[in-house]
């Protein structure tokens, strides 16, 4: 029982738990979608504004504990901007590591790489994960409401 | 501080086996008792002993170990009409939980009964339990459920309850002791202004069974729910209470073995109480570990463990509120067992991972209870919730836990 | 005579702390499996070592128990997923029982569906709890339940199966292995058949759990439920395996914590598979101890315990159709574990209480089946079943027993 | 367990078993009653007369085990003829020896002593007392279904 509460709450965690980036509205949004985690009551909202294959704005509303909003503004720094694809890339390549069993090397993922200490807090992946889960629904346009049950 | 009291708290842990686990080089502080309670060794032996020397299935047996089984288990449903001070052994209805025995109600006693614009009155602190099962029959029925506000302080706003009951009341669902604020609500004053409006009353009792003394015919209460495995009992099982007379009058509500009389394909009969409600073979050996916690439990005395309890509350109310940024959600003048509180800085989710990196459990959310955490304007809490077995000490623990949260989130 | 078998009943049996008990000068026979079954020690140990290590509440815990507690449940449910052969986990509900199961399927499957007229097609050898829910519902919606007749032997009558399905039969509700005779019904042909009439088929398995593999995927079953005392596991649950589509058409049953996504006053929204059907705190501890029932279930040659049981059966028969004044109930040409009987003097009831004498336990009466002792004559039987630790002394006993009946009612 | 199983099948039941008296529709019957034991499948049916404050003609119909049959024919010769009121307290005094805890004296009670056996026997008691029950039901005239559930 006794790890490293630091290895969870770095400092650049804690950071983004306090001033989430892009934490609004993107104009002229394309798209939208809601997630929630029942379990936690965490309520997260991500927009999105696509454009000639790239995703050009990202926004979000995140109601939750410090790993999920910190996991969404993380997100939105990472994924702005990027063509569709690599978007679609990166949400498979960080949801595949955060929830792969603990052990295991965690991809080089710049500042997403902060996140990886949830994996030792199973209970605590689904936090982390909303935000992708989201934002996927959003750019795949059909499922607009997603959980983490 | 020493208080004068012959309820000896570590004499009684001894008796549960697993407050002695160790997390890492902390010990287990167990503050999550409102979502299940721990289980006290009796139990576990009255179990063991009944697998070992007298399973068998129940009421149709000739043989010894089916006749073992069943005198042990009438015992049982005996020593729960004890615990509720209900007149009949029969008007104790054994079910899978507190959320069954709801349901059964509101499907086997509101759904015939309903019309449309019927009211049932739910208080907005009522558990997802004793709202959800309302609104499924509501939908098939077409009548209304009206929530009865509440006040800042977590207290049922008593004079809008008044105006709110009106001839078209049919059900009024109450919370005995609230799982996600602690209140103590004034129920028996609030059955009796339903019955003079004709309304019916059920009483949630899930979080007041292992806390306050019960007594049915003293409170009038028409329906009592209880929850077995917050009551230090085993999980999969609940007890209805219904007076006999309104039992009697409902239809039975799960068809099969047990329940009927006679069965042919032309048409079937169907037993009398208790039997009409328990279609199936029954949790015997969890009825038998029932019998024995409830008998255990009524054994302490009580008046001393809500002494106890109280004064743990008392306690963690003043070491929280003493920290600044912590915020207790729930103030009403009468409590039982459960702080829930918020910080400024740290979601409750936050707040149970890093108690829980100290060995302390506690339970983070909205506890089934939205609604009120609506009303009260907060996403969710952090909730403790004692059980008798916890300590001084424990409350102690919980608020340098929660120091140690300030120190992480500022 | 030896069996050349590596299914070693002498070693199973020590397994089973309940069959080393004697009743006075007598050891204990116990031959009435088709009730309830007795439990392994694995069981025992894994419920007990659940209650003093891991008990907590699921799902909704951030802290260390709640988790253990969640693992060991989520594992349990995936054990039962490979006993049944089923795709998915979450097409396996916990119920409180079998007829609980079949209740669900009756008033969340059929009651929304069911029109005036439409039928349901039940074989005369159904137990109460696969007669009762279908009459329930068809009062409440107007549908007819029509019997499928047997023939002398206890079996289906097949051509007469055929004829009633039409395109009227919205469901076919039928026991895998009877209980009151034995009969293995040749259900995958049967639910074939009733796919192509366009029914839905709820097979009953109860006895079918113990005794043979199942294979949901294989019978194309639409709905099959479980037992869990009956295959050596606790009391107190039950396993609705339901197809993924017919599962998430249906509206939830139970209305209460954990079956929601979000609730207030002006509506709530519903949670996903499993969770819409399982409101409410589940049987954690019996959970677990069903998970490992199962594990130590799947890990025996089940093939082996087939033919053992086969071979107990068969020579039962032997011994007691050589017994004047005896007369076996139940002569399917595919029977498992179940025998039944009549004697010319003897009340079975009476039988019952002589075989008590001896030790043997056997169980006396209608076995929840009223109208196949209708159909065969028969006010009620005595009926003999077996488990995989029955020994071909105790079937000797049982012989042995029958001749007391004799001496004494002549 | 080891119990003499010929205290409970002494030769007085075995022989009403086998040659139950009074198992007849008595004529011009005033009364009827159907009783039930579902947890075996006892069923009796009671008919009786009663004229001038006698119960003047009882008869029954009984299908069931050696110990409900064979209570059904022994209450049928003991309360054949009598004044009800006599009647009436022997049910009670009958149904109040069979069901006291074993270990008591029994009542001396004629032929009927023949039953005190089944006080060993709990599981039993309900076939001794369904024909006394239903007897009972008959002459009340209320109740015309009972069973001993
Ligand atoms: C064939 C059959 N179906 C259903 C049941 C009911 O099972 P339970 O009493 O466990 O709900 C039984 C057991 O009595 C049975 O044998
Ligand atoms: C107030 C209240 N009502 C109902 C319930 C539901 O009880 P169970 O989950 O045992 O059915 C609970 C427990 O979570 C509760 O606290």
């Amino acid at each position: 029982m006794s790890f490293d509460l630091r290895e969870l709450y770095q400092e650049i965690i804690l950071d983004h738990y306090r001033h989430p980036r892009n934490q609004r509205e993107p104009e002229r949004a394309t798209a939208h979608s809601e997630g929630h985690n029942p379990l936690c009551g965490d309520k997260i909202t991500v927009s999105v504004r696509t454009e000639n294959g790239q995703l050009a704005e990202v926004g979000y509303h995140a109601s939750g504990c410090a790993i999920s909003v910190a996991s969404a503004s993380l997100m939105s720094e990472a994924v702005k901007g990027k063509p569709l694809g690599e978007v679609e890339r990166l949400c498979k390549e960080f949801q595949g590591a955060v929830t792969s069993p603990d052990g295991g090397e965690f991809p080089e993922m710049g500042d997403l790489n902060a996140l990886a200490g949830v994996r030792e807090h199973p209970v605590r992946i689904k936090c982390a994960t909303l935000p992708w889960h989201a934002l996927r629904a959003a750019l795949s346009g059909v499922d607009k409401m997603v959980t983490t049950e | 501080m020493v208080t004068a009291t012959s309820f000896s708290v570590e004499a009684i842990r001894k008796e549960f086996p697993i407050l002695a686990t160790r997390l890492g080089d902390k010990p287990l502080v167990y503050l999550d008792n409102a979502a299940t309670a721990q289980k006290p060794q009796v139990t576990l032996d009255a179990m063991d002993e009944f697998w070992r020397t007298s399973n068998a299935n129940i009421h149709r047996g000739v043989h010894h170990l089916s006749q073992m089984a069943t005198a042990q288990f009438d015992t049982a449903r005996e020593t729960v009409r004890r615990f509720l001070g209900a007149r009949h052994a029969h008007e104790c209805l054994f079910t899978k939980g507190c959320t069954e025995g709801i349901n059964l109600v509101a499907q086997s006693y509101a759904r015939p009964r309903l019309k449309p614009a019927d009211e049932i009155l739910l208080s907005t602190m009522e558990h997802h339990s004793n709202i959800v099962p309302w609104q499924l029959v509501a939908e098939q029925t077409g009548a209304i459920v009206r929530p009865i506000p509440i006040n800042d302080d977590g207290e049922i706003d008593l004079a809008a309850y008044g105006r709110l009951l009106n001839e078209r009341t049919k059900i009024v669902g109450l919370v005995h002791i609230s799982n996600s604020l602690g209140t103590i609500n004034p129920i028996k004053a609030m059955i009796a202004q339903a019955h003079a409006a004709g309304a019916v009353v059920l009483i949630d009792g899930a979080q007041a069974g292992p806390h306050l003394p019960i007594d049915v015919q003293d409170l009038d209460a028409d329906f009592y729910t209880l929850s077995c495995h917050k009551i230090y009992a085993p999980t999969g099982m609940g007890v209805l209470y219904g007076k006999e007379a309104l039992l009697e009058a409902m239809p039975p509500y799960h068809g099969g073995g047990d329940m009927i009389r006679t069965v042919s394909f032309e048409g079937s009969t169907f037993a009398g109480l208790p039997n009409k409600f328990e279609a199936g073979t029954p949790n015997v050996g969890g009825v038998v570990g029932l019998g024995a916690t409830l008998k255990w439990l009524m054994a302490l005395d009580r008046e001393e463990v809500e002494r106890h309890e109280a004064e743990l509350v008392g306690y963690a109310e003043t070491l929280l509120s003493d920290i600044p940024g912590v915020r207790l959600i729930g103030k009403a003048r009468q409590k039982a067992a459960i702080v829930s509180f918020v910080m400024d800085t740290a979601h409750p989710h936050d707040i149970g991972t890093v108690l829980d990196a100290e060995g302390i459990a506690i339970r983070a959310g909205h506890h089934c209870c939205m609604p009120v955490m609506e009303r009260l304007g907060v996403p969710a809490t952090a909730r403790a919730s004692f059980g008798l077995y916890n300590t001084r000490e424990e409350v102690e623990a919980l608020a340098r836990g929660v120091q140690k949260v300030k120190e992480i989130f500022g």
